[in-house]
């Protein structure tokens, strides 16, 4: 498992980029964690629907991200927020779907990542689609897809990582192993030794990082990223890290694991580790903290006001992008649904 | 009596199931050690085992195809698909292979296996949580497809489809799990696969219904008859075997239908309803056959949610309708 | 004019598309250098290369799957999935992701994609090869559901899905494919999605139909007329969106209807035929609504195929129902 | 590559069982055979719907089923036909099958084989739930499914090998690596190097074996039945034969591949291999080849004829193994049937 930066800060090697990126990327790892807990926090408010929260996820999403283009396409999912903000997606759309909003899936014309997939593995082939679209129309950009370990269990990962590699597409498989799906741990999911060793199967390189570990999974999708851009095909990436939370607000993680093992997690904090290396750089003081916990809030308040402020979808709005012309079918349906509604 | 939630009487039957027949095993995502999302197998991996209440790998094509496998195998699985939506990915294993190995057969081999899907929208879930596709599997032949509305019915109807020789669909309304509770009896009791329920008599006008959208056809009929009108009110309960009669001759008695579903309309299986009074009650009808179903849509997000519902208004509404035509 | 065969129109369709837009590709099962096993990408890999004519991997969820990536990712992609059969193990990418994304994502993506599905029996193959799921597809908000049984509207249709920016499920009925000719034009030109054809006018019956069924419908069509008997004969061609005016015009004059498709009966597309022509045309109607279909069966093998398949005789006889009605 | 048998007859190590059984053996396969050509023989009357020709696998099927105990589960695809007999299943079925009978999927109560899956990939994960049915009624009784390298790129393929791993159930994986899935050649289905290397993505030990080498497709499922059947879990095994005629008899491989891949795979043959053998250890003459030969040739004209003579299922006896009994709408539809028929 490849490792750079050691949970007590520690530099492994070589750190892949300057202090002033680290910076950069240890603040948005920080807006991260603001924007999750909140997400959190509304959920128990019923201000949002059922929330999957990432907490201790957050470097395995802003480092893979800090290694594309920004016109590079992300396919990801529900957990993915971070990573997706990373690749423009604005916090407050990214809200607006969770307070059950379809604008949420949305983003703007210039933002290449498709909304989040609540479908577990039926994603990942996309990704494989639009890395081919861009091939055969000419362009360098890629697609990375981020997925979790229970993902690798359904048939559609399979196909996706064959397709890919039998294209030689340059598509980057994140699979940020989390340790578990749901209440299943890793372990009961499948009976290979890593999610890494599966590129084997399809020819495709595999790499394990420590997810947690913001250079280490930045240096190994970088890696990815210019052998894709280059035509040199697919990756298979495990970040292995950990769902420090509950699978969603829904779920009730003590019926099924040891405390202990979160506390465990707790102490490989991925924020905590960048906080320590920039520290020991001379490149992190409270006052910095502050200032940007602070812009955090403040943005990701700033992103709430926006998602409730949206008025919700007008009467008969529901059926309006069934297609691109609605059908006699479908505009008698919105008469009758607005009548309905009176 | 106990007065049970439809879960808990869920969670009865699967007990008793697997209390009486040691083939009975249950497996699923999350059905184990947490008890499954909607805890309806909540207790039964630690009562029987988890070789008996099985957590799977989050793959729903080799849920149901593994299942087939112990089915013909001599086991009497019944398998949780988490929502739904999530069905889909094993519906060729449910068309291709479970449907059709009794008759690829001849009989020789066959798949005693319920699929347990929770299913509807109404809870303000994420996309693909509130699906209704029950017509899809009622239009697959080889399988029986049930929907429960009262928890007296989901134990019984349940335990029913545990005894069946032939698989079934067993579709149960998200939104009722915990929404009404009412006595439940002890121990194994079936109700019988292929007959609905006049839940209530009329004169005026039949509505026809099933699993969630039986509160809003109730409390319709509440409504009407507050106006004088008499509704008879059917819980279908079961689309295949679909009981034609008691439909054919409630609508020939009142002369008027309206069908409630909550899935889109095109070819949903108010279609088949409208079409089985269309052919066997065309004398008897005074008014055109009218259908109050979710729109030809996706089924929306929370905000949304109120628009594509049929509501208590749009089933008062065609009624009257029927009633004035 | 050329006068072609279905099978030769497709490909001509095919080649025109390619031709026109070099965003059009073909990827599929075998489309490449065997020219698919039904010979309608015949020649097209030789002649755009076989970057744009794609054999793929078995793997039909891949197919459409990625076929969406690249629909979204700007390309046109026309997939071919074998035979009806195997459309299934792709349900989940067709129900869950290509029907939804304009939806999901309010028009900022779109999945302009043609899915080729070759349907339906009649010529004795194998298990699994003869299937009829329109109404399946046809239940999937989100999707148009074409089917021609002509080889003009063949290439017009497929040229307007090709065209359209939406998804379209092109039906392509496998009896078709060279069980007629006709005078075919060149280059491009489109049928509108969305529109039923009258066949044949008559006065006294409709006899509504569509794919394969129509060959049998236009003969019931004429044994009738040896009898005195005016049928009006409607070929369906789009399922969705329907051409409910058409139908219901027709209904309404004749006042009698019969609905004819292979596919089983129980939630069949005719349901929801019967159903529109109930909710519209009751006070018309002479005669109740009936279905001449496929069992409720597995689709079987070719020694019992003509079990199954509506025969002339069964239309003819149904009609007559009607009229003695 | 696992050999035991060089295309030359020659022996690699030890043989796996005597002469007696290796006649025993060699007559099987030239019975498959017989009943191969007869099938495309017969659909090119007209007297067999679509006919899928396994020439050349014969060591592979016939192999496999020699090492299995014979109440073991074979679960089997359209090119199986050998296999299937080997474990029981008459030839009259197979050959009623191939009319376009139903009744050929129905093979007699005491015969542990599933009747042939026309879907690609679908059938792989019922043989894992027959063999963990088997676990866990406590039987030692296992199961082996057997399907084409093309299935490989299904989904399903993928299920089942994770599934099986994980609940270590005695299944055994038998892919016939036949070069081609219709008109896709092996190396344009997947970059793996091997079928037998994917085993490594679900902890599996997976063998590749020279599939025309009866002793070494013996020896490698014998090895995998015995663990198996000790418990020890599935095991991925890789045939690598060749599919020397069409895919089906709908099929015109000259479309696409080279005649000189058919002629260079015709010179490894399984049989002729044996032949050698055998008659290298004075156990085979042409005396006793004429003997088999005709021997196989009555008892595949038998099974002809059987399938021939079976009546037609009777009006209305399509719908009646829909179900146990009957429920009300199928009655009133066989009324309508049969009345339609008359
Ligand atoms: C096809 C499908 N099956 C089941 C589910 C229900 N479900 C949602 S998340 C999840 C577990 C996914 O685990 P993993 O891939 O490890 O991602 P994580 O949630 O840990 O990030 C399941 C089973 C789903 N959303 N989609
Ligand atoms: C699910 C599915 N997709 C497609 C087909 C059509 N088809 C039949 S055989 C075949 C190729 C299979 O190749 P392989 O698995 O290598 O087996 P082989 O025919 O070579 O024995 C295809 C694509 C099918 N039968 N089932
Ligand atoms: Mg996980
Ligand atoms: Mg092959």
């Amino acid at each position: 498992m490849r490792q750079r930066l050691t949970p007590s800060g520690g530099l492994v090697g070589e750190a892949p980029f300057d202090i002033q990126l680290t910076r950069r990327l240890y603040r948005a790892m920080v807006f991260a964690r603001t924007y999750d807990r909140k997400g959190m926090a509304l959920q128990k408010q019923g201000r949002l629907a059922t929330y999957a929260p990432f907490e201790g996820q957050e470097a395995a999403q802003i480092g893979a991200a800090a290694a594309l283009e920004p016109n590079d396409w992300v396919v990801a999912t529900y957990r993915d927020a971070a990573l997706m903000w990373a690749q423009g997606y604005p916090w407050e759309l990214l809200f607006a779907g969770r307070t059950g909003d379809e604008r949420g899936g949305s983003p703007p014309e210039h933002v290449p990542v498709m909304p989040p997939s609540i479908t577990v593995g039926g994603h990942m082939v996309h990704a494989v689609g639009l890395a081919w679209a861009e091939k055969l129309q000419g362009t360098d950009r890629i697609a990375l897809t981020s997925f979790g370990d229970g993902a690798t269990s359904e048939g559609d990962f399979h196909e996706a990582m064959n397709f890919a590699a039998v294209y030689e597409v340059g598509c980057i498989f994140l699979c940020q192993n989390n340790g578990w799906a749901i209440s299943l741990p890793r372990e009961r999911q499948t009976k290979s030794a890593t999610i890494a060793e599966k590129a084997i199967a399809y020819g495709m390189p595999g790499i394990q990082v420590d997810g947690n570990d913001l250079f280490a999974v930045y240096e190994a999708v970088k890696e990815a990223a210019d052998r894709a851009r280059s035509g040199g095909g697919p990756t298979l990436i495990e970040a292995v890290t950990y769902r420090r939370g509950p699978h969603t607000t829904s779920d009730d993680p003590n019926r099924y694991r040891d405390p202990a093992e979160v506390e465990e997690w707790a102490r490989r904090d991925p924020i905590e580790r960048v906080r320590i290396y920039l520290s020991e750089h001379g490149a992190w003081d409270d006052e910095w903290q502050a200032a940007i916990e602070a812009e955090a809030q403040a943005e990701i308040d700033r992103a709430i006001e926006l998602a409730e402020s949206m008025p919700p979808l007008g009467p008969g709005e529901i059926l309006d992008a069934m297609f691109e012309t609605l059908p006699p079918h479908l505009e008698a349906q919105r008469r009758e649904l607005v009548e309905g509604l009176r | 009596m106990r007065v049970l939630t439809m879960a808990k009487a869920l969670n009865d039957a699967l007990d008793v199931g697997l209390e009486k027949d040691s083939h009975v095993m249950i497996m699923g995502e999350d059905v184990g050690r947490t008890g499954g999302v909607f805890r309806i197998t909540d207790g039964l991996a630690e009562k029987y085992g988890e070789h008996r209440v099985v957590d799977t790998p989050v793959a729903e094509s080799g849920i149901i195809g593994v299942a087939f496998g112990l089915a013909v195998g001599g086991m009497r699985p019944v398998a949780e698909l988490q929502f739904m939506g999530f069905s889909y990915p094993a519906f060729d294993q449910i068309i291709s292979h479970v449907s059709r190995i009794r008759n690829r057969s001849q009989h020789r081999f066959t798949a005693p296996m319920v699929i347990r899907i929770p299913y509807g929208g109404g809870i303000g879930a994420a996309e693909h949580h509130s699906e209704s596709a029950e017509a899809i599997y009622a239009h697959t032949p080889g399988l029986k497809v049930v929907v429960p509305s009262t928890p007296y019915d989901a134990k019984g109807l349940l335990l029913a489809a545990i005894a069946d020789p032939d698989p079934v669909v067993f579709c149960e309304p998200i939104r009722l799990y915990r929404a009404v509770k009412e006595e439940v009896p002890e121990g194994w009791y079936e109700v019988e696969i292929g007959r609905a329920r006049v839940e209530r008599e009329g004169a005026d006008v039949t509505l026809i219904s099933w699993g969630a959208m039986m509160l809003e056809t109730r409390k319709a009929a509440d409504r009407l008859a507050d106006d004088g009108v008499s509704a008879e009110v059917i819980d279908v309960r079961s689309l295949v075997p679909f009981d034609a009669e008691a439909v054919t001759a409630s609508v020939s008695k009142t002369g008027r239908a309206v069908i409630v579903h909550e899935a889109p309309r095109t070819a949903g299986f108010g279609a088949e309803i409208a079409a089985t009074i269309a052919e066997h009650c065309l004398y008897s009808l005074e008014a055109p056959v009218l259908r109050v179903t979710g729109w030809d849509s996706v089924f929306p997000l929370k905000r949304s949610e109120h628009q594509y519902l049929p509501s208590v208004e749009r089933i008062v509404a065609a009624a009257r309708k029927t009633l004035e035509a």
